[in-house]
């Protein structure tokens, strides 16, 4: 059965490239894509991922609002009844160009598994998902 | 109000200012009369009209960057450090994305985390926020004239606030900061929205006050055909002319073939003078290039590379202006150093350029007839759908996929349209989608894809898209599958 | 001996080389023979003509530094750096000064002293002290071709060490590496020596071994009018054929003007072939275009946009390869990393810019005419002096101001040309000295002149000449007076 | 009556523009320049001195061993009898893009009364030489 994975760009963001080129990636990769597309907020993200049973949701955010715009997912995952869930963040998260350590630091402590810095190729992300979705079903 | 391509009456207009102002509680700083008397003090160097008509007079190429963070003071710090070290000629002041979605609360927290965290914690300015008396604090700051530069579908209060502040430019449009900006604004809305801006522009005007509108040109920045955003430049020129604007700047945004870009750029010029002369409309006009929009490389050097390559191709096009990018366009938004840097690289290509043109060509004369001959078949289609009017005709036609911009988020565009490049570089048509152009000009079009085909030894197909989207970030301008290149 | 433009017999070249090999204690590594097998052995990718060759019949232009230091290790781990670091295609060892002038004592002194400082002392790579077992191990450590860069009048031992080290190309020529690099070398000496060093690469041409060769194409770099250049580079590239040399690069040095540096570059590559074909030469072509070899701003990001440039008029000229400078180049020799900065920005702007030609338009044709029209002028009273034989045929003509570089410190050369911009950046002649050119070269030559004194509304004057001098590190392409270029 | 300034390029180096314009920019100013062109010895510098009674000595490097080249040039000036002749150096002095108070100090250390660093505009030098002159003469 197809793994599920909901992705989108989380915000005021209407950064739409990067989010279309996820989507075929994922696709190829043989992955059930629900793409929510640009300026989505948290509770949009959540509920595409309660109704489709999601794996993994793939948050994006390009502008430099990341950090304002994903604070606290995590704890509304868990309200919401995800707990586990996958959570990833790419893009260009924070404003301006930053230490990259500092960066990954800040959105891992909010709760993100894993976070992406600009430039990541598709496919190196899609590695680490599979192995993330096979630890979790053992 | 019903959505129709016909100058507002002063009524009208009124009596939606009174809710524009009521948006934010800065529109009570705002008040017309004052508002033109303060903008009559506005010297030459410092009205962008001026500006504007005199580098166009004398054959020279502006710059400008971009440039915006929350905080006033530091805002006025940066602006005058990319005018004393960049030697930009133009000032903007780029608006934050909260502020063009009108979410002016969420500026408010961005403000004071920004005050917290020591640095801009938003995109841009919030110019909203800060209202009159601030930005005009900006305006007197600096020796340039201003423009907002943001992406916002309704930014009446916004044009209300910066234009009040000494301003004399605004960029954008019902279209191009509707489409590729957001995701489900209707065209109806913006179109009014921005009216509504234009319509100020027009009282100004009429109270003999010159300020300058400028149609983004890039729309989304990614492989745009010439003729898809020629086509929306015109409409938004004719649109904006139509409610009493005066100065219009239109734009392009390079692909990176230097024929095409130089016949996009000077097709663009001569076909909207056309449109304005048949339409009636006496405009001052002058051109804006765009440096390279689409994805950058993260090394610095390359970036220059690329910041250089636009620079002289705007000059080699003649375009009154260049917007110009930073070595860190990959990474965020550029420190004042790298932008200041972005600035000096391209004023030293633009000044060795200076006087030289990309002498016409066969090749180049080619191309502006194509995009001159695409454009128009887009917009005969525009007209005929609004049954003669332009505002009802763009509604129909995006619905229709007649206008069709590639990878635009709104739901309000089709998005059948894909690119690709050709064997030389220049944006071609994958998928036409419902593009209304001529048997002809596709026989042309799928000539050109063909010769990419056979060197590449490969169908056309979406990866190709993929692989060009791609490559300008990866060293290269077109997507080649081989290996060679990737040795290079 | 004495100096004709006849190919030396091996007889001669043997009695002449028991002395150069005797210049420096290294001359003993060189054995003819053994050497010829060494080079039997470099593959193709690390052979200068094949990969320059593969290069023009793909279109592409290749990328090579300038790059050298004292010490062997330093030396390999720089060049290591710029081929993976800066992507270069091609390597060069630049060599130091006093091995320029055979002082390889002095050369002595700075290895030791760059061994103590830590910091290379010299200029460049000392290859004739290091000798072959040293300039192989720099060979056999990299994966790329690697020439000599230099600028000596007589590199006889060079040549025949850095041969037998399996470096397949030595840049340089009796003229260029004379009268642009020396104060007191009789061209007769230079034109023998260099005579020598390209009978050396004939005898290895017929053992089967392919050396390529680069006559220095931009002399002084300051401002030499295309004409004059390329004359120099035919006339050594007919010497070096004479000699047995098959393989040759024939090199230009950026003006700043686009329809000036595509057509000379052309006119140069097109002519040079005519006049080999005329004489009887069967040779490879192929050509190099240098990136501004002027002074540069000491602004790294405006170094950058000349740098860019370059490279852009160098890939729409259709260069073979490009001589690449750096963000460093008005301070210093360059740190690896500013090397390798240069090279990523140049081949970001090559490979935006593949595939694209400078199509051929009215005003590039005429130039190419205009310069193979001068070129000829001053050919065929080369020839005329020479009574038929071309090497006494340059030292009279420099004697008679007939070859005469503008700014060049050898007193064998009159200095009496004074070259200045015309008004769109062009390089014309102020004064042409005794250079031999038609009446009507002169009318067109001084009717371009004029536009640019009606424009800065003064007469033609040597200040014009500083004012182009100081004009491109201080941003501009032409030195005008005017104020508006400073506000720029 | 004008005052005398030898000028010239030391060393093994080539670099000849920079001298025509110091030639040109001196002359213009009111000096009498003894250029000895490029390519000397520390010799021929202060043979020409010597000759010509000279008030000053312009040395440039541009090259990178400028270092090497200048050591004990203010020696050989005092052992030729030229007592306190002001000697200015300038161009590229040494190898690289080194700390400029450093490479001023190194020349100064050899006795160089002024050091001009890459870009020194020759007009503000001319005006250094004249009060230089003028102390001297008091
Ligand atoms: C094209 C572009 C635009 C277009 C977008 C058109 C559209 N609707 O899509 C336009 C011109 C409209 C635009 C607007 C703006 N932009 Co913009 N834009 C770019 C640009 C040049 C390229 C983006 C792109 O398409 N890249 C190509 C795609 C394929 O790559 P990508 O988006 O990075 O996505 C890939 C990876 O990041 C990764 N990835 C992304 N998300 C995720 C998530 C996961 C889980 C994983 C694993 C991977 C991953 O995979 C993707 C596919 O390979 C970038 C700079 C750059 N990158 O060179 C700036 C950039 C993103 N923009 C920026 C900004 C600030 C803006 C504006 C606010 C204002 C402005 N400067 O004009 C507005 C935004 C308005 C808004 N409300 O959002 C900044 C963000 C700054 C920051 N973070 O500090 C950037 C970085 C430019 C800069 N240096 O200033 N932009
Ligand atoms: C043109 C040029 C050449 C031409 C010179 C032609 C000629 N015969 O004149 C050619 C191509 C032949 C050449 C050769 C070489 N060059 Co060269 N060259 C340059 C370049 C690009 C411009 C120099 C120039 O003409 N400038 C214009 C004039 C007007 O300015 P200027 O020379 O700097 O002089 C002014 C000021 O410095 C000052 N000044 C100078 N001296 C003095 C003295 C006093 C007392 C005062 C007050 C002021 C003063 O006033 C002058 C007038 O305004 C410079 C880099 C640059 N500056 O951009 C490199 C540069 C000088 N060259 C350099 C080198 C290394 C070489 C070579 C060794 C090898 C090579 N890389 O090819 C050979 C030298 C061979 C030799 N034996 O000397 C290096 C020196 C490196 C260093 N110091 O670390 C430089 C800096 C380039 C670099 N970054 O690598 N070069």
């Amino acid at each position: 059965m197809k793994k599920t994975i909901v992705l989108g760009v989380i915000g005021a963001d209407c950064h739409a490239v990067g989010n279309k080129i996820l989507d075929f990636s994922l696709s190829s990769a043989g992955f059930e894509v629900i793409n929510i597309g640009v300026m989505n907020t948290q509770e949009e993200f959540i509920n595409a991922a309660t109704e489709t049973n999601a794996q993994a949701i793939w948050v994006s955010s390009l502008y430099g609002h990341g950090e304002i715009d994903c604070r606290g997912f995590r704890q509304k995952c868990e309200e919401a009844g995800l707990q586990d869930m996958l959570l990833y963040v790419g893009g260009n998260l924070v404003v301006g160009k930053q230490e990259w350590e500092q960066v990954e630091k800040r959105f891992k402590d909010m709760g993100f598994n894993r976070v992406y810095p600009p430039g990541t190729n598709p496919v190196e992300a899609i590695k680490d998902l599979e192995k993330d979705l096979q630890t979790k079903v053992k | 109000m019903n959505l129709t391509n016909k100058k507002w009456s002063e009524e009208d207009f009124h009596k939606v200012r009174k809710e524009v102002l009521d948006q934010w509680v800065t529109g009570k700083e705002v008040d017309l009369q004052e508002a033109t008397d303060y903008l009559r003090q506005v010297p030459d160097h410092k009205n962008f009209c001026k500006k504007l008509n005199h580098a166009k007079q004398d054959g020279l190429t502006l710059t400008q960057p971009r440039a915006g963070v929350a905080l006033v003071e530091k805002h006025i710090e940066l602006l005058r450090y990319l005018q004393d070290e960049g030697g930009a000629d133009l000032l903007p002041s780029t608006i934050d994305s909260y502020s063009r979605s009108n979410r002016y609360h969420e500026c408010e927290i961005g403000i004071k985390e920004s005050r917290k965290a020591g640095h801009s914690m938003l995109n841009g300015f919030p110019a909203v926020n800060h209202g009159v008396q601030n930005c005009r604090r900006v305006y007197e700051s600096l020796d340039r004239p201003i423009q907002a530069r943001h992406g916002t579908p309704d930014s009446r209060l916004l044009a209300e606030i910066i234009h009040a502040s000494g301003w004399t430019s605004n960029e954008g449009g019902g279209i191009s900061y509707n489409i590729p900006y957001a995701k489900s604004v209707s065209l109806e809305q913006s179109l009014l929205n921005w009216q509504y801006c234009d319509r100020l522009v027009g009282l100004y005007e009429e109270m003999g006050i010159s300020i300058n509108r400028e149609p983004f040109g890039p729309l989304t920045g990614t492989l745009v055909p010439p003729a898809i955003s020629n086509a929306v430049g015109i409409i938004e020129g004719l649109l904006a002319a139509e409610q009493g604007v005066k100065n219009i700047t239109l734009g392009y945004g390079q692909s990176g073939n230097i024929a095409q870009d130089v016949a996009a750029l000077r097709a663009l010029y001569e076909q909207a003078k056309e449109y304005f002369r048949t339409y009636g409309y006496f405009v001052q006009l002058t051109t804006v290039f765009h440096q390279w929009m689409g994805g950058f490389p993260e090394n610095e050097s390359k970036a220059f590379g690329i910041i250089s390559w636009g620079a002289a191709t705007a000059a080699l096009a003649g375009a009154t202006k260049v917007i110009v990018k930073t070595p860190h366009e990959a990474f965020g938004i550029p420190t004042k150093e790298a932008n200041a840097q972005g600035l000096q690289a391209t004023k030293q290509t633009l000044n060795m350029v200076y006087g030289q043109r990309l002498f016409i060509s066969r090749e180049i004369d080619l191309e502006i007839e194509i995009i001159k001959a695409e454009t128009k078949c887009i917009l005969d289609k525009v007209f005929e759908l609004g049954k003669g009017d332009l505002a009802a005709g763009v509604v129909r036609a995006f619905a229709a996929g007649v206008l069709d911009v590639p990878f635009a988020p709104s739901k309000y565009n089709m998005g059948n349209v894909l690119p690709a490049r050709d064997n030389n570089g220049a944006v071609r048509y994958l998928d036409y989608g419902n593009i209304p152009v001529s048997r002809e000009l596709k026989d042309y079009n799928n000539k050109k894809l063909e010769l990419r085909e056979k060197e590449e030894n490969r169908p056309l197909c979406f990866q190709m898209v993929v692989d060009d989207i791609f490559a300008v970030s990866k060293g290269v301008l077109v997507g080649r599958p081989d290996v060679r290149q990737k040795n290079r």
